[in-house]
């Protein structure tokens, strides 16, 4: 009977080909022209700024004039690139950005740093120490990254000020929270809070209870828990929140500006300035490469962790 | 001595009472297990013995001492998790000593308790290991480990073994027995599964939302349940249950549909049985075929509806005085469905339960 | 879950005395105090502080004193400018909505199929959420500048008629700051809804490839509706940066053409700063906040009231 | 010591002139850092006043004199430089005097103007005529009838910025120039709303939207790219303050030879003295008040009024000194300014607030070719009415 | 007649082979469960049968029809989950129809076979529910029920009641073998759990590292494993080993340690036993206590070293020929640790396997 079948079936299959091992594909069916077309079209459009910005930094003015913005240089140039780093003007300094590389380096560190491990250790609180009442200033915290920065800027100000003669008072020393980079570190803390004590607090909830149940019964405490425990465990959520914040911090602008003194301005400061200094005509090939060169911390780090970042995103983000 | 003991405990989620005044006293030395429905309370139970939760009301007193706001680890008690909860980055020597360094022990001590444990276990192999190296009975094994080595009186495990494939679980099962008779602590053991609880306890505790049923000895508990509950939950396959009533008359029997099944020697808890609605409680192993059939106080002709070979053992099941009826026969009987069979057994070896307070007779 | 405060009631007949309920958890409490300053002193302090001198006149600095009522709103709502910020806002915010989670989930999908290349598809659709705003206002109005741009590239290539010139055109300008706010964001999203795919249960897959559902069928019925989570998420996201919309608007138009691309922000930041009207810039704040408790109101209602995550 | 200078003087000319001060400060022995933040004084204002309330001031700021100090002023934040003034006897040299009047809260002087904003000119490009085949307009009558040429020659009749003080300054200079230096003090001083919205000021707004019409095709952002447009050409004119006369320096063009400027668009010769002034924000530490003080003094001194003016092509604020190199542009300033042609500048009447609600209009006007005069004018004299 | 064939099937993930050269033969009505530890390639079969992955190569027929290359919605066949894969925004009734919907059947028809299927599983009053408010079962039951409407010769499932507990699978596993005596589908069964294979099954084919072991009825399968392998995976508790040497003689004794077990009466599968080193299994179950055990061709004493109670039964651990031994006795047996027992089993009931092949002998 077996056989019977076996030979139904392979007896007119001689003439054709009979259906056997992987089934045959064609590379360019429709679908996959579909598929592969739409990316694409997709990563024309979110390159072709990069391109233009790439391509325009490497020309020079005369160029710019003439062509249009997406033919490739006749002549590459790095001369924008220089002048960009180290000799565009703003007033009377003419050292282009790299008086702010550094200053940016300083302030994003400590911001960074402070920022995660606050958020860090409220995500943690928030999902594993619940206490009354914690909720209800999550949901105030999560309503604050609502509030648009520029709303703030005033009382904040206004709070610094305050909160440095405090701190002055209680320690009598003259310290300055206003303009000095704790300050703005602090800034950053606050408004990096919201989505950053989201992002944890998702993460750590998603954490086997028993593994909290089982080190408490190890004797560890809070602090314990947190640093031997849950912060290993915890890296790919770290991965995120670092990639968020530093592209945060460096490209922020506003309270760069407001919370520095010029000696301390951040790269965006710097680029804004060379950017919005118009001498004459605009050195559309400078601001490029200025652009790019502001750019290009947050997007190394980008293109070294984009696996991790996508990781950690689904890891910790898209649990809430 | 008592080790453990759970005095008019009460735990409220919000407005949901989940343990009800719950009282268990539980000897040195002791295994008890906590046995249950899913959501009947044992994690709960166990949770607030280990102090992980804040209980609402009562005391729990460990070792003599009253610990009821005292801190887990300072409760003198070891938990296994059923996820088993190692912590992922450390090793297996780290998973051992995490609570040891905590509680700022020695460092020569803590390398020997751990060396001990892990002896005893027999996990010296795995102990540079991460966890995400081990299978899961390893993992269940340092998870194991994790109490041993804090030396303490009181062992608490909630399901240790749910996650492991039935084979394992059964030699695991054996260990954990070996090491109870070896170190001879205090246990406490949630499970739902009845073989585990059959076969490691002294004393087993049936709970039903929040509330203790029975606690007694496995045999206690399996022949004689004290309510209808515990008789349905232990035992599998499960018992049979005929409704019916306890006639009046000389020698008590028990009515069910047309069947008459004489209970002579049936012994009662509050002495004689007086005639009531009731039910009878017959378990499937109780059951006789073949050639002694005869000599049971009760015999019937059945039909096979339908059976299950399940190589030791097979499972008839079929109807018996209007209701369905299953019983065990050997593997190597040979039935199929349509077959007509004689069977046998003993009403008085059964339980009775009250019709309407189902408690047992 | 986890310890939760639910201190009991207190009991006589312990030996053991209770500890008292404040010093319960105080680690936690300790360790959250900077969170708790954060919500109570900053979120709430200074909106408050904001709302109150909306009702003041205050000029360069805040006068507490000088209370007129309704006045800075009455000007607000018959001010033009708020208007067009309060319809760009709508116009923008929709569209951005819209597109940001339709674009990311279309992308996320596609790169969901196994394709080939995916980690350098993924870094493409996602770098320029690496950049700040600023910088993608620049770039986006160099790419549109009508004399260099894309309109200008088009016309030398012999389609003399093309006009594409959005930052340019009052009627259409808002839309192309929105072309540079998907090129932006997009790609944030995009990965967010992967992380979500990636989340769905392998075994939905086969159970519609059984029953012979289309693939686009089977992500429109079963999927998107599966992963509604994810989609929360990436709205508040998406709505948290939009009603923020400022830098954008400031490096790709200022504003203009007129007053055509105006955000409410970018309204407050130069009342409060530039016209010296704080009370202005604050009546126009606090109605920015309000829109924002009406749409997070219902939300965080159906996120923390309707289902207890304990 | 050293002083933090913030400022916004940024584009080439700008940026060539400030360093003149810096040069001469730092030529006392003291410090000038310099705290430049680009982007006009939109961008600028919020973080200068940010920081002085925020308690960590800079140590000067350049800011536009008049009323906006005026509530920093009242809280005691900013440093009282009377014995500055009397000691350097700034009440005699400044001329005008309105200029050291808007640095003056109570009798005391507050501020150091350091140079004079006309915003009364218009540029012409002599390029851009000479390709249209038209002779250099000499007012605005002749600019107005010329424009069809110019864009028969493809030319830009008008280059206008797009940001919004451009908008309203060119209005400003507009009214001005048709409607007369009275009718501007009723409404700008006065606030005559009645005047702003009387038929005299009609025609200031037709002659406003023949100007939107004639700039239709200008679209760059900033003013010194709208003043590029006419050194190179490509437009024909700008209406743009004194400080466009810095780009075309910095572009090597000559007066009379490359371009032509025409005070009060030729018709009203008047210089509106608005200007900028350094304001020196309170500071605890003696050693800094000196150096404040010492800047303040500096600021004013005769050698770098001319070195800073002539950098800035703004006018000095003394009188008393003679400015020889000056080109003829500044010379016909300088002759105007002589003969007491002045006007106060829009900052020194109008409040921050009303200001930006005019520039909000004009913004929206100049740019939106649907938006009538009549409406615009109503609008406008509505704020005029609501002014304080 | 056939209904399944699979020939010469070979999968490979990457470079991994997962599946090689495997070949089987189910027929119409069949109902064959494929068995075999974790990770062996039950799943990558099924998948493979369904066409839910890409082989690499061999054939698939269904029905007479060479399907290699079709999508598995022409296949013929349905497919149930471990998981459910119940689509959760949707109603029960909406999980029915929607397939049905897409591949536009008339309303009428989609209803009719909807309430079908729901009375069958007994689901009716579910229909209007999301799958979020069913319990386990429900949920197990209605994702049967997709697979029902579709009126389909093959029904494919994996694992479908390993998410469910113990009593839910036991109720679920009656009901399926009923569905099946109802339907007469060809059912191919994915478990790793044996009591199902077992109790399910008409052949059961076990897997090893994606090759089939054996392939055959449960009895069979339980009583004459094909090699060593197979009787030491099914049977639970476990099937005792002995290492040790079939004896040349006129009888053929079995020779562990020092103990002689004779053979006479083994079935051997080719033919007559020859001298050689062997293993021997013996079933825990067909070990024999009591009055009876002289009967027995084989006798030894033992000491018990532990027991485990498991009601119906108890498991005694001892050492017999210096292996561990286990035993099965009767659950009202009284033992205890230390006692002596006199135990007897046949040998010849066993399974004898070579030393080296581990081939049945
Ligand atoms: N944190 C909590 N908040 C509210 N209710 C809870 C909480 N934890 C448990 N419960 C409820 O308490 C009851 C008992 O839960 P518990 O975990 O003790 O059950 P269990 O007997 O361990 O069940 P299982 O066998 O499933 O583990 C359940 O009804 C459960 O829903
Ligand atoms: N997509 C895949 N890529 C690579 N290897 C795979 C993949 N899927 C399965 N495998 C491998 O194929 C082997 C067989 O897997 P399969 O899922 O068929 O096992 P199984 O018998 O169903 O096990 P279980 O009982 O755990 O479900 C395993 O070793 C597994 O690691
Ligand atoms: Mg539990
Ligand atoms: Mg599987």
């Amino acid at each position: 009977m077996t056989d019977a079948t076996a030979n139904a079936n392979t007896a007119p299959a001689k003439q054709r080909v009979t259906p056997r091992g992987a089934k045959p594909r064609r590379r360019l069916s429709p679908a996959n022209i579909m598929l592969y077309g739409t990316l694409f079209v997709a990563s024309v459009y979110y390159l072709l700024p990069l391109y233009v910005m790439i391509v325009t930094s490497l020309k020079g003015m005369p160029e710019i004039r003439l062509g249009n913005v997406f033919s490739p240089p006749v002549e590459v140039t790095f001369e924008p690139w220089v002048k960009a780093w180290a000799e565009a003007c703003t007033g009377i300094n003419c050292d282009g950005l790299s008086r702010g590389f550094w200053n940016s380096v300083q302030i994003l560190v400590p911001s960074v740093v402070i920022s995660i491990a606050i958020a860090s250790v409220n995500g943690y609180a928030l999902s594993l120490w619940k206490f009354k009442g914690s909720e209800v200033f999550f949901t105030i915290l999560i309503f604050g990254a609502f509030i648009p920065y520029q709303v703030m800027i005033y009382p904040i100000v206004i709070l610094l000020r305050e909160a440095g003669d405090v701190l002055s008072a209680i320690t009598g020393t003259k310290i300055r929270l206003m303009g000095s980079i704790w300050g703005l570190v602090i800034v950053h803390t606050i408004f990096g809070m919201p989505i950053l004590t989201l992002l944890f607090r998702n993460y750590f909830a998603s954490v086997p209870e028993e593994l909290f149940k089982a080190a408490r019964v190890d004797g560890a405490g809070f602090w314990g828990i947190y640093f031997r425990i849950m912060l290993p465990m915890a890296l790919p959520i770290f991965v995120v929140a670092m990639i968020l914040q530093v592209t945060g911090i460096w490209n922020d602008f506003l309270f760069g500006v407001i919370f520095t003194k010029p000696e301390t301005y951040p790269m965006t400061v710097q680029l804004n300035n060379i950017v919005n200094s118009v001498q004459g005509v605009k050195e559309y090939n400078v601001n490029m490469a200025a652009t790019l060169l502001t750019g290009l911390v947050p997007l190394i780090i980008y293109f070294a962790s984009g696996k991790l970042f996508v990781r950690g995103i689904a890891a910790g983000a898209v649990k809430g | 001595m008592t080790n453990v003991t759970v005095k008019d405990l009460t735990l409220e989620f919000g407005a949901v009472r989940v343990l009800d005044k719950l009282n268990i006293e539980i000897e040195e030395g002791e295994f008890l297990v906590l046995l249950g429905a899913s959501g009947c309370g044992k994690s709960t139970l166990l949770n607030c013995v280990a102090g992980l939760l804040d209980i609402t009301d009562g005391e729990i007193h460990i070792g003599g001492r009253n610990v009821t706001w005292e801190e887990p680890s300072e409760r003198g008690i070891g938990m296994v998790f059923q996820s088993y909860a190692l912590y992922p980055q450390m090793t297996v020597e780290g998973n051992l000593s995490f609570g040891l360094k905590n509680a700022r022990v020695p460092k020569a001590e803590i390398a020997e308790r751990v060396a001990r444990a892990a002896e005893i276990l027999q996990i010296e192999p795995l102990l540079k290991r991460k966890p995400a190296a081990l299978s899961g009975g390893q993992r269940q094994r340092v998870a194991i480990g994790r109490a041993l080595v804090r030396d303490v009186d009181v062992f608490l495990f909630d399901e240790p073994l749910s996650n492991l494939d039935a084979k394992l679980r059964a030699d695991l099962r054996v260990e954990l027995k070996l090491l109870h008779q070896k170190l001879d602590n205090t246990m406490i053991y949630v499970t739902h599964d009845q073989v585990e609880a059959m076969t490691l306890a002294d004393r087993i505790a049936i709970m039903r939302g929040g509330v203790v049923q029975q606690i007694a000895s496995p045999s206690e508990v399996y022949n004689r349940p004290s309510n209808k509950y515990v008789a349905g939950f232990i035992g599998s396959p499960t018992i049979n249950f005929f409704e019916g009533s306890i006639t009046d008359g000389t020698a008590p029997e028990f009515l069910a549909a047309d069947m008459k099944m004489p209970l002579a020697g049936y012994e009662a808890s509050q002495g004689a049985l007086s005639p009531r609605p009731a039910w009878l409680g017959v378990r499937p192993e109780a059951v006789i075929t073949g050639t002694d059939v005869d000599k049971q106080p009760f015999t019937a002709e059945i039909t096979v509806e339908l059976f299950e070979a399940m190589g030791a053992d097979t499972l008839v099941y079929t109807t018996l005085a209007g209701t369905p009826f299953r019983f065990r026969m050997s593997g190597q009987a040979r039935v199929a469905a349509g077959d007509t069979l004689r069977i046998g057994f003993d009403p008085a070896q059964g339980s009775l339960f009250d019709k309407t307070t189902e408690e047992r007779l | 879950m986890a310890v939760t405060d639910s201190g009991g009631t207190e009991s006589a007949r312990t030996t053991s005395k209770k500890p008292n309920r404040l010093f319960k958890n105080l680690t936690a409490k300790l360790a959250s105090i900077p969170m708790i300053l954060t919500a109570v002193v900053v979120f709430i302090g200074c909106t408050g502080w904001t709302i109150y001198h909306s009702f003041t006149k205050s000029r360069l600095l805040p006068a507490p004193d000088k209370w007129v009522g309704l006045d800075q709103y009455e000007r607000l709502w018959s001010t033009r400018r708020w208007l067009v910020s309060i319809e760009n806002l709508a116009i923008y915010g929709v569209c951005s909505l819209i597109l940001s989670l339709v674009i990311g989930f279309t992308l996320a999908a596609l790169l969901d199929r196994k394709i080939r290349g995916e980690n350098v598809f993924r870094t493409i659709f996602l770098y320029p959420f690496a950049l700040s705003f600023i910088v993608t206002g620049l770039v986006w109005q160099w790419v549109l500048n009508p004399q260099f741009g894309i309109q200008s590239v088009v016309q030398r290539w012999g389609w003399e008629s093309f006009a594409f010139d959005p930052l340019n055109n009052a009627d259409i300008v808002i839309y192309g700051i929105l072309i540079a706010g998907i090129w932006q964001g997009s790609g944030f999203i995009m990965v967010i809804m992967l992380a979500g795919l990636r989340g769905i249960d392998e075994d939905i897959w086969k159970a519609t490839r059984v029953e012979g559902i289309p693939v686009w069928k089977t992500y429109i019925v079963v999927i998107i509706p599966m992963m509604r989570p994810v989609f929360v998420t990436a709205l508040v996201l998406i709505a948290a940066g939009i009603i923020k919309v400022y830098d954008l608007v400031v490096a790709q138009t200022s504003g203009g053409p007129g007053i055509s691309s105006e955000v409410p922000a970018k309204y407050v930041i130069e009342k409060m700063f530039q016209s010296q009207n704080l009370g202005q810039g604050f009546a126009a704040s606090t109605m920015m906040l309000l829109s924002v408790l009406v749409v997070l109101i219902p939300w965080a209602y159906l996120e923390f009231g309707g289902k207890r995550r304990d | 010591a050293e002083l933090e200078v913030t400022h916004w003087w940024t584009s080439g000319g700008e940026a060539a002139a400030v360093a003149e001060f810096a040069k001469a400060f730092d030529a006392t022995g003291h410090t000038w850092i310099d705290g430049a933040i680009a982007g006009s004084g939109g961008t600028a204002r919020p973080i200068i006043i940010s920081r002085i309330i925020g308690g960590d001031p800079m140590h000067a700021t350049q800011l536009n004199h008049g009323r906006q100090a005026e509530e920093l002023i009242e809280a005691g934040l900013l440093l009282d430089l009377t014995d500055v003034a009397e000691a350097e006897g700034w009440k005699d040299i400044v001329n005008p005097t309105s200029l050291l009047d808007s640095c003056t809260v109570d009798g005391k002087v507050y501020c150091a103007p350091v140079n004079i904003h006309s915003w009364q000119w218009i540029w012409l490009s002599h390029k851009a005529y000479e390709d249209a085949g038209v002779p250099v307009p000499s007012n605005w009558d002749e600019y107005v009838a010329s424009a069809a040429a110019l864009e028969a020659a493809g030319k830009i009749p008008l280059a206008m910025g797009q940001q919004a003080w451009q908008s309203s300054g060119a209005f400003g200079v507009i009214n001005v120039a048709v409607g007369g230096v009275e009718l501007w003090n009723k409404i700008n001083v006065q606030k005559d709303a009645e005047a702003a919205g009387g038929p005299e000021m009609a025609k200031v707004f037709e002659a406003a939207a023949a100007a939107r019409a004639m700039a239709a095709n200008s679209n760059v952002q900033d003013w010194n790219q709208a003043t590029n447009l006419v050194i190179t050409g490509q437009a024909g004119a700008q209406i743009m303050g004194d400080w466009a006369q810095g780009e075309f320096q910095v572009a090597g063009q000559v007066a009379g030879q490359d371009y032509t400027c025409l005070p009060g668009l030729g018709v009203n010769e008047v210089i509106s003295t608005g200007g900028d002034a350094f304001y020196f924000p309170k500071q605890d530490d003696p050693e800094i008040e000196k150096a404040q003080k010492e800047l303040a003094a500096l600021l004013l001194s005769p050698e770098v009024q001319v070195n800073f003016n002539l950098k800035k092509g703004s006018l000095p604020v003394r009188g008393d000194i003679d400015l020889a190199a000056a080109n003829d542009c500044m010379k016909k300033g300088l002759e105007i300014l002589a003969a007491g042609n002045i006007l106060l500048s829009g900052d020194q009447v109008l409040s921050a607030d009303t200001s930006g609600q005019i520039e909000d209009l004009m913004v929206e006007f100049w740019n939106d070719p649907s938006y009538s005069a009549a409406d615009a004018q109503a609008k406008y004299a509505s704020i005029i009415a609501d002014a304080d």
